[in-house]
């Protein structure tokens, strides 16, 4: 058994701090690795040792293999966390580690090659008895191909890239005029992405819920689950909130799916941490979506139902442990929801909004965890992900955890960048949300709810109005001061007191 | 002390009438307010008005004379109207073409993709360019139809918010 | 029964915007009422109305119960919560509400009145077959009597306010000669403290444990607990960390007390959230302390473990619901730690650090509850509590949480004044707080480790002094460049790749 | 560029070598360093130093030429040493006395009590004033044998870190 002293963690932004958070709590160094854009990120500050890999683009840094691993071998690192995104799906960069006698923290490189190809994870579920959503696994030679096989699926199909993720290089197709284009966008999104441009084509079942498992397995074969998250509030694909335990299970169907998911994850020897994504229609079917070989971004809410902290157990498992914990030990406490903020414009079609954060202010209090890296003064960079921070709120019922999070959110400021914040207020304000009646077809469906104008309290709008004239004349009038009295320390604001007539 | 203010999409006009510390006594339109405002650090306004409290954060975008306001329920957009100001809106009306028929970037990103070229006819809802930024690509399409009159960017810029992009006849 | 619509929270600081959290949770408005010196500060911008209520000394505004009632009435509240301190446990206040028919959220002025003279409570819990510590529960009328008193009694003594709290009017007394000083001083302060300098003695128990019980009582009589928290560690007789379990307690002892402080609530007809403080011997013979009728300081290590929350229990309790919640279906899940983060130097004796917060970073992430109320540019005032904020940090086990709150401590800055951080570092790093082995002994027996000056890591001090020159010459070249351009907005740190050659 | 820099107690020479964006070469005392430097916000600095991060937070206190520091694990006073510093520290080493027999306070508060009048004797030891602030008594009590010169505060006063409280001869 091998005793991990100091981890690289190949990532940035809230991930890679709360990475770094655990190896702190387990007494090991942590090494960050950052590209120019990122000089200033929290990330950088928090570790314990931080290098340069490269310039902004996430190819040239975040993505640079070998520059990575010369950068743990510098560094004396044991072990290298991949976190989410960049390199955590690729199996040849888990190779690589492996090669260099680097501890890579998640699951062998042949699990995250089969279960990274949709494709060869479609045929190993069906070999394995997991149930799977119909649809055509060839590799398309040319369009006519691909038109033939759509039909046979029927429409309305989903496009995918096989090494796909968070919803990039998905397009869903409703008829075949639209087929061809959407395939070409999800190959050029899917290259950028992922560097393969290889897709596949699944029937679209139409407004399922998205709900996933949670695995944790050893290397010497233990393999659990953690209960579900039910993860069907999306927009433009990808999860916008999530909540464990899902307002649709049931006790009979949660131990059902829960034995499938471990069922998959046997089926590729699956070691570390995992999600079994499933699609489940409004009969309670299920099929098997694709399993992320690595942490989820969503993985708090898991952790606060069941006070297990994840990224300790893959370090643990990584480091040849065996789990201390039983599948009948573990229980559900409580009700856990997250939020995703991002920076973007949600009035505009979730158009991303990078920029200067001139002032932030986060919730906290009892049953609230935010999970950000942003501070005051951060300049959100162009390159990499819009999600600036996560909001993890826990109650004794549902009910308690959604009036929760509408304190919480209630409490999130941030300003000189647009946010999701007011839209993530709109859904836990939304009926069927308070009601746990929704699937993936929530936002299309309480459109008119969640994109509806703003309605100004009383009269707000002309105090806000008052309060522009006077930071607006006392900025006037500090520019005035500065020119006459260089050394002025005092604040305007400050000189209580101070007789103005007008 | 007068001035006018674009909250939104409405006018008002603000006359302070006293400031003495925190008391502040203006007009609004035809309203009078009687408030207590301190500010507690850069941007953030506290504001006590019959015993109503209210945090309004006040963040320049651009220039001193744009902000964008939020208070804990709403967003606001905010612009200061002086003489020059006027002046533009004034011009803006008399012709209002005159600034629409040009692109300009809404956001910071990077230029993955010019679909025209110099003089160049377009259609209305014709792909002009594709900005990406933040992992997310954006399609600019025209809402004329027109001509492409000159393209002030290339292919792979990085470009920031309020650019101009392409202009059109 | 009724239904709270508005609540008047009578307080400041972080408790008052805790109250104000719990009610923005349940629905309820809430109405903040601050001093002069608190306009700024957060529990004005939290609630939703704001009334000033007189000048910075307490007397004059926390304390001021007409003009808080007046207050109450012009706003419309039907209830007033008065958190710590203050008017928390003044039976004439919760009386004045009473008659003003203004819900108080506390107990009967009966129960308050009873339990807070430390006299009476005393014969109370004889009565009710609680323990007690052997005392003197007379007032004494002349030094004479206090002198003879003491001497049936045998040194050491602890001089106690009756009206005390807080270690507030407390005075610990070796031999005759300090007697007459010390009670002077205590009764000195517990007349400023509580406008009443009523005072008794009692025999000091050395080096005992300070565990108290949580109790939860509804108006129907229904009574419960929920388990202890153990406040030994304490400086100048306040407290600075609590944990729960107690690493003493053993399950039988759990049950025997708990149902000890049941009937201790009971003797009282208790209704309300309360706590019966007990002091518990090397041999594991507990004794009552005191009850404090209010909520505590550090309740939140007992919702972190239990799951609930105690304001809203508070609140629902007031407006005459029952209890919901049976002694059976509570459960102490994990451990919780709370470290409260005061503004004082510990280095020199602990003398409180008021003064203006120039830079604050909280810390977050999974486990970790930071409830503070002060930010950037904010100036603390003389006036009040020197408390700034509570950590409380929950783990899966007692180990795992100690980990968690050296991580969290680890993040948390604050500069511009003193704070207790580094100090409460020094504790969660003594070995016998780490095994668990600690009494109210516990400072005075590790001085040599919490008082040891810091030893500087590395070449640490001169990288230190090399970023004071860079800011000193900068803030000097900004000036500089000021009084050349008024209007220049560049910050000289963003300008990259500009050159300077010395 | 050189300067003297007082650090807890002991005296450092700093003396900056290069500086370009980010970076910066400095020698202190007989150590090169080669830092990345940079500011995250006001008082916060990120500093990289041979692959090691470090966040230095240094504020001001009272003038602009001294600091507290602070990091991770550890606090700092200092002192920027110039012409006027040196001058002050030589007239006190030659007349050690001189600025002892001052009672000053070290924090903000409220004189609750003044226990000496101007013109009495007082022994190492004795009570001279208590100060309360945050609801806590402090006691000042003499550190020498003397007697009052003058007392500049009165009961109730309101008083400020580093005010001059009383004299003694």
């Amino acid at each position: 058994m091998k005793k991990i002293k100091k981890i690289l963690v190949a990532n940035r932004g809230e991930i890679a701090v709360r990475i770094m958070r655990s190896c702190r709590e387990l007494g090991i160094l942590s090494v960050a690795v950052f590209s120019d854009a990122d000089r200033t990120a929290m990330h950088v500050r928090y570790a314990d040792e931080a290098y340069n890999i490269g310039t902004a683009p996430s190819a040239d840094s975040y993505l640079n293999m070998e520059k990575i691993i010369s950068t743990a071998k510098k560094s004396f690192a044991d072990a290298i966390h991949p976190g989410y995104g960049f390199l955590s799906e690729n199996s040849t960069f888990a190779k690589r580690c492996e090669d260099e006698n680097i501890i890579f923290i998640g699951p062998s490189p042949f699990a995250i090659a089969t279960m990274g190809d949709k494709i060869t994870a479609r045929l190993k579920m069906i070999e394995a008895k997991v149930p799977v959503v119909p649809g055509i696994q060839n590799q398309f030679k040319n369009p006519q191909e691909l038109i033939e096989a759509a039909r046979t699926i029927t429409y309305p199909i989903m496009i995918k890239a096989t090494a796909g993720g968070g919803g990039k290089g998905m397009r869903l197709v409703r008829d075949e005029q639209q087929l061809l284009e959407a395939v070409e966008m999800a190959k050029s999104e899917a290259l950028k992405a992922f560097a393969n441009d290889t897709i596949y084509m699944e029937k679209y079942i139409e407004n399922p819920h998205h709900i996933e498992f949670q695995i944790l397995a050893d290397k010497y074969g233990n393999t659990i689950h953690l209960f579900e998250r039910e993860c069907s509030i999306q927009r433009r694909h990808q999860k916008i909130v999530e909540e464990t335990p899902s307002p649709i299970m049931t006790s009979e169907l949660r131990i059902k799916m829960g034995e499938t998911a471990v069922n998959a994850a046997k089926a590729v020897n699956y070691h570390g941490a995992g999600t079994i994504e499933f699609l489940v229609d409004q009969n309670l079917n299920y099929y098997f979506l694709e399993m992320n070989t690595r942490l989820q971004v969503e993985h708090p809410i898991t952790e606060r139902v069941t006070g297990i902290d994840l990224v300790k157990e893959q370090i643990k498992i990584a480091q040849d442990e065996k789990l201390d914990i039983t599948q009948d030990a573990i229980k559900q406490n409580g009700h856990a929801i997250e939020c995703r903020i991002y920076a973007e414009d949600s009035d505009n079609n979730f158009m991303p909004s990078p920029g200067k954060i001139t002032f932030i202010q986060e919730p906290m209090g009892f049953g609230v965890r935010c999970d950000g890296y942003v501070n005051k003064g951060y300049e959100i960079p162009i390159h990499y992900d819009p999600m600036i921070s996560k909001l993890i709120v826990w109650g004794k019922t549902r009910n308690e955890t959604i009036a929760r999070m509408q304190r919480a959110l209630y409490e999130y400021k941030i300003s000189g960048i647009k946010t999701s914040i007011i839209f993530l207020e709109k859904i836990m304000n939304t009926p069927d949300f308070i009601e746990g009646k929704y699937d993936t077809n929530f936002i299309e469906k309480n459109k008119e709810i969640l994109f509806a104008k703003n309605i100004t309290k009383e009269n707000l709008e002309e105090l806000v109005a008052l309060t522009a004239m006077l930071d607006y004349t006392d900025h006037i009038h500090k520019i005035i001061q500065k020119s006459k009295a260089v050394t002025t320390k005092k604040s305007r604001w400050k000189e209580h007191g101070r007789r103005y007539e007008f | 002390m007068e001035l006018e203010i674009k909250i939104n999409n409405r006018v008002v006009k603000v006359k302070l009438l006293k400031r003495e510390g925190n008391f502040v006594k203006a007009q609004i339109n035809d309203n009078i307010y009687e408030i207590d405002i301190v500010k507690i650090c850069e941007n953030n306004y506290s504001i006590i008005h019959q015993g109503k409290s209210h945090v309004i954060d006040m963040a320049h975008i651009s220039n001193t004379k744009k902000y964008t306001a939020a208070t804990y329920f709403n967003n606001y957009d905010i612009e200061i109207i002086d003489a020059q100001a006027k002046a533009k809106a004034l011009r803006k009306a008399n012709n209002p073409e005159e600034e629409t028929k040009i692109i300009t970037s809404p956001m910071s990103g990077n230029i993955v993709k010019i679909a025209v070229s110099p003089e160049q006819e377009v259609k209305i809802g014709q792909l002009l360019l594709i900005v990406e930024a933040m992992k997310m690509q954006t399609e600019y399409r025209s809402a004329f139809n027109s001509r492409v009159k000159k393209i002030t960017v290339q292919n792979g810029d990085t470009i920031s918010a309020g650019q101009l992009l392409i202009e059109l006849y």
